[in-house]
């Protein structure tokens, strides 16, 4: 069986995917050996991709794009369409993006975070006006943002899923998510942001590995979301204390499993690089004006 | 060597002839007390000073029981043979060391009792990192007219074309020259001389002791030296203290009775000289 | 023992090496031909650019702040409590094991600590970077306070010239090497906690922006920012240490 | 200088400045009350359970050998660059500006460069964190043979010594404060630069599971790694190093 | 000081009379060449040395147009003013320093035409974290009998009890005498000494004075000493020189005609001594 090596972030979700995948013996049954490496953060299993230790990893394709456009043909296939939400203690007074006016505003990942750009869309869009100059950024890593909110030191903070995830158990509302903020920016569709991403020709070298790759963690995928035993089998990979944020992580990620990908999502993802690039600017999807031809895997409609 | 208890002060006066000396050395009982005037400055009762050898923790005795007195304005000479201890005398008497038995008292005329202290060691220890002339203002206090008297001591001691020097780019006899400027430079009440004028060309050394005599006339200093120059110790010391090897005692001591005056004077030096050289001749091994 | 041929030119030498690993860099980009690896020329005009647009000076001035007052704060505190502990050895005892605990804990752990317990503001991260530094300044001056030559300490104490000038004239001029060696593995040091400050917490210096870039993966934005810090750094060496090493060892034989 | 009072019981002394630190650690978390800090208790039993189930020691197993590969090789190589560095002006002047570059080039830029360019294996790692510390220690090294004393050269030059027995005893020995410090101050920059290098690209080590238990925020877990390392520190410190050091600093009067 | 272009060896043996010194010292014409029996082993011809002062960036000549030559198995003392440069020249012929104007010609018997060298610092430059029998034993090559010849000479010298003692321990006298140990150890063919009996007391001064003699009759080297001890230069050197202040040029020249084998008897020495040291009164301003 031909090998097929995965960089995940430990006690990430595409950790649990993993295990899920090889538990069942998905893989084999697809006739692929997977093999998941952990690793200890999202831009290590970056480097693992990029250095050769990992076939596939994952990222949005937003990046995909980027690389593309400077030579490196990678390549994309939809993981997930959760990616973050703005959270805000259960009492607090803010109920919309307007009362953000001079908060405390924790961002996780920085100025070039897609949350926050796309909040800063919306708010541009139905506010005109420019959160950024609005609120007190302050920029930082997820689990200290998570610790300074607990601790009353922020008002409010724009943090990916899982972070989130775990606020909410913790009796934190969402404000407002990312996948609605799209929508009320005019995308109808639900676009996934982030997925599988893999080296294009090592997959056109390889199309029975990466074929037999995906399907054997959709099955996983589809698994996870109709069982909830399963759920409680690998709660230990997750990292959790209390049932409230293992709930919170489950539902989360049944949430953003894809249903659709079709020309309609296509679109809907050129329509959104269009709003990023606007916002975000050459640092972050490079010199290309377009979503770059190619950066979604075609090959898997068999 | 005589195993001796006592010793005595036996005079030796410039130009007299030596008394006769005694086979033994009996002990100084008081009597017959050098240029005496009034208080002693310093009382040394050593009973006891040794080294723990770290290698093989042997403890060696260095000093004992040595015991002796100097008065204000006076000069004395320590003789001895080579690693006997005197270097480690000075050192506890300059208060640098406080690991020994045995008792310092000082009746001092400054505050803290402790008299003005220079020290000219037995290697220059200039700062090298220092000119000649910072090393010795370095001691200096606050002094109003410190440069003149800086430049003063280093034209006497024929080093004025080196002020600016770095000290370690100096000769060896040069810096021990330095060091010696330096000890006088603050008007010492008590000078220590490990030494002093070795590394010197004769004539230079025979300038520098007569500038010291010059300094003791001036400035009143006590002076302990260690030296290994008997005709240097005679020319200079009103006593002179003879160390036994170690473990170090006082072996004897002479009362050398040139009058300051006269010391320059080459012929009473001499006679003198001959006096003590004769009498301590085979006294070390 | 050193050979003199060479050096007569020693700025010609100086540029030629630099101008050497320009090339080598150049060749390299050339025969790699891969963003992973951009050639000098884009890393320049991207950090022309961003010099341009007001951004890089910003972050470099930000991170040169937070450098500055840590690395003053270090030797400060790093230096007398090293040279302290070198000398007094019941006080070395007693902080010794402190000294190894603050010297082996992780930047990150004490960075988390400090976020988490003081809040993610200037003062906390200067700290921090401080606190990670000063357990190396304290290794460096104590051993460098143990070396100190008894001889000059007995001059000093015999001609009493006092704790201040036996402090600048005796000890400060031999623990010169050894401050010099804290000065600048120091200022290395610091800039790499710095970083790290900077990506957990800050919104703007060097670190946050390598950060960005490093999510993006840009090689080419990451070198620009390095290089641009490094090159304060190579002006503080050139325009500040060495002149100033020089100086302080123009007496050695 | 050193008083003596209390340096006749320098064990005693010892134990009770280790104490006191963990007496105003369980203070601090009882006051605090958080999982913030946790109490030593919770600490040590995390780590006695992680221990047990043998993944703490494969850990902390991983990041030693690293860690001592990585130091052996920045010893020998940046002791001998920076003793001929500051022995040779030429090559020094070579050299220099290398070297300032490569001492103030971010950790993390020259780890993602090293796994980008040769793969993520464990020689590109060690490697990595070798060349991280190789500019720190040729700046110490440089520095201290700088000071060498022109005495004893002369010495051994006149009497024909021969480079080897000139290094041994004469060298070597003048060096020896240096390599105390490049040893302390090393093992401590090693250890921090191996956490970045398992942070991004390696499956195991203490790096690996600091930053999986930051993700978690999970301070206990933090504290029982990191706190587990420099216990193999503390071993190094007290076992190796100050024995070692006492040795070679006998002769000091 | 008189100026001199001149300078003559002057014969004084021991017991016979001086010949009667002219009032200026003719230069050396070859004639009346010293105990020579052949090539001489080394020949010094220094045209110019200075040191450039980094400080002030002047320059200052040291030595200046000096030239004499060292046959194989003489005995050379040199004497001169504090400061005029001994130790400087001592260094250019140890090879220590090349930064200089001039020659230096060896015919020696090695193969890379270099004698062995045994060098007396001026201080003792033992090295402090060795022990004093290690500290030996490093310039030994792989001799076979190294730790017996070490321990005889340390007896030589007085110093067998302290063989293990670190240097730095050891008082300045005893360091010293390690020193000479040292150099006397490797057998030199050509030994260089700075001073090398100051600060020892007088008996043992005298006695290591004597070993030098001793070892000087069994192995033959050629030694050049630097000292300020006139007495001491005319006990045991064939030939005196005479340094003047800096710029050093060698102002005189005198042959001591002392048997080796007499040079223990005091009478000799002393008749010697009073002979030359009549001449060179007031020689050095
Ligand atoms: N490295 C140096 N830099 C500058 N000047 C120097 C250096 N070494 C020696 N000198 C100068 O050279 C002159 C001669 O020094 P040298 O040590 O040779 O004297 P010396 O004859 O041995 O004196 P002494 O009898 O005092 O030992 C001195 O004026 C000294 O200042
Ligand atoms: N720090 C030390 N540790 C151990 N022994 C020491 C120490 N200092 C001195 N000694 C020993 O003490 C003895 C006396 O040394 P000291 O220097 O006082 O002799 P000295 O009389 O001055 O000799 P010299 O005339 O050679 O200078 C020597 O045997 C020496 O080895
Ligand atoms: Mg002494
Ligand atoms: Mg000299």
């Amino acid at each position: 069986a031909e090998t097929v090596r995965m960089a995940v972030l430990q006690m990430g979700t595409v950790a649990w995917e993993a295990d899920v995948a090889k538990h069942h013996g998905f893989d084999t049954a697809e006739g692929i050996e997977l093999i998941a490496k952990p690793y200890a953060g999202t831009q290590a299993t970056m480097v693992a991709l990029q250095g050769g230790d990992a076939d596939v990893s994952v990222t949005d394709w937003i990046w995909v794009s980027r690389q593309r456009n400077e030579g490196r043909p990678y390549s994309f296939v939809p993981y997930s369409t959760s990616i973050g939400e703005l959270m805000v203690p259960a009492g607090s007074g803010i109920a919309s993006l307007a009362d953000l006016e001079a908060k405390r505003l924790g961002i996780a990942g920085g100025a070039l975070d897609k949350n926050w750009l796309l909040l800063r869309a919306l708010a541009r869009k139905e506010l005109d006006i420019d959160l950024a100059r609005r609120v007190d950024p302050l920029y930082g890593a997820p689990p200290l943002l998570n610790a300074q909110i607990e601790q009353g030191r922020l008002d409010g903070v724009i943090t990916y899923w899982p972070f989130a995830a775990r606020l909410s158990a913790k009796g934190y509302r969402s404000l407002i998510g990312a996948e609605e903020a799209v929508k009320r920016l005019g995308i109808e569709v639900k676009v996934p942001m982030i997925g599988y991403v893999f080296d294009e020709d090592w997959a056109k070298a390889n199309p029975e590995a990466i074929r037999g790759y995906l399907r054997a963690v959709h099955k996983a995928k589809a698994l996870l979301a109709e069982s909830n035993a399963e759920w409680e089998r690998i709660r230990p990979l997750m990292g959790v204390k209390d049932d409230a944020t293992f709930v919170a992580l489950r539902e989360g990620y049944r949430a953003g499993i894809p249903r659709q990908w079709g020309d309609a999502e296509r679109a809907g993802a050129a329509e959104l690089f269009e709003i990023l690039r606007e916002m975000g600017g050459e640092k972050l999807v490079g010199k290309a004006s377009r979503l770059a031809a190619g950066t979604f895997w075609d090959a898997q409609t068999d | 060597m005589r195993s001796s208890n006592h010793s005595s002060v036996s005079p030796i006066a410039g130009g007299a002839e030596p008394s006769t000396p005694g086979p033994e050395w009996p002990r100084l009982v008081d009597t017959e007390a050098p240029p005496a005037c009034c208080l002693p400055l310093l009382e040394v009762e050593i009973a006891h000073k040794g080294f723990r050898d770290p290698k093989r923790g042997e403890h060696r005795v260095v000093l004992e029981q040595l015991s002796f007195s100097l008065q204000p304005g006076e000069l004395v000479a320590i003789l001895g043979p080579s690693g006997c201890g005197k270097t480690t005398l000075l050192q506890l008497i300059a208060g640098l060391d406080r690991g020994f038995q045995g008792d310092l008292r000082w009746n001092g005329q400054t505050e803290d009792g402790h008299p003005r202290l220079g020290y000219v060691f037995q290697n220059p220890r200039l700062l090298p990192w220092l000119s000649l002339r910072k090393n010795i203002e370095l001691v200096l206090d606050g002094q109003s007219h410190k440069r003149r008297r800086v430049d003063d001591l280093l034209e006497a001691m024929g080093l004025i074309d080196f002020a600016d020097m770095h000290a370690n780019r100096l000769s060896v006899g040069m810096q021990r020259r330095g060091a010696l400027a330096r000890a006088f430079a603050i008007q010492p009440q008590l000078l220590l001389m490990d030494e002093p004028f070795v590394s010197l060309d004769a004539p230079t050394a025979r300038q520098l002791r007569l500038l010291l005599l010059d300094i003791c006339g001036r400035t009143r200093p006590s002076v302990l030296f260690v030296t290994h120059d008997l005709r240097e110790a005679t020319m200079l010391a009103d006593r002179i203290l003879f160390l036994s090897t170690s473990p170090a005692r006082i072996t004897s001591e002479v009362a050398v009775r040139i009058p300051r005056e006269s010391r320059q004077r080459e012929d009473l030096v001499e006679r003198a000289y001959a006096a003590v050289a004769s009498r301590f001749s085979g006294l070390y091994p | 023992m050193s050979p003199v041929m060479l050096a007569a030119h020693p700025l010609g030498l100086r540029i030629a090496s630099a101008l050497s690993l320009l090339i080598l860099w150049q060749w390299a980009a050339w025969s790699y031909e891969s963003t992973l690896l951009p050639p000098p020329a884009a890393v320049l005009d991207l950090a022309w650019r961003e010099a341009l647009d007001g951004e890089l000076l910003h972050h470099l001035g930000a991170t040169l702040r937070r450098v500055v007052l840590a690395f003053a704060l270090a030797m400060l505190i790093g230096g007398t409590l090293g040279v302290l502990m070198g000398r007094l050895r019941t006080l070395d005892l007693i902080l010794d094991s402190w000294l190894i605990l603050l010297l082996n804990i992780p930047a990150l752990v004490v960075i988390i600590l400090a976020f988490v317990w003081f809040g993610l503001n200037e003062t906390t991260a200067v700290m921090a970077i401080a606190l990670n530094k000063i357990p190396n300044v304290v290794v460096i001056l104590r051993e460098g306070a143990r070396t100190l030559d008894k001889d000059y300490g007995e001059m000093a104490q015999s001609f009493r010239l006092g704790w201040r000038k036996t402090l600048v004239y005796v000890v400060l001029p031999q623990l010169l090497p050894y401050f010099a060696v804290a000065a600048r593995s120091g200022l290395a040091l610091i800039w790499k906690i710095v970083l790290v400050v900077e990506l957990l917490g800050r919104n703007d210096g060097v670190g946050f922006m390598l950060h960005t870039y490093f999510q993006l993966f840009d090689v080419t934005g990451i070198l620009a920012y390095s290089l641009s810090f490094i090159l304060i750094m190579l002006v503080i060496e050139y325009a500040l240490l060495q002149p100033l090493e020089r100086l302080a060892n123009r007496w050695r034989r």
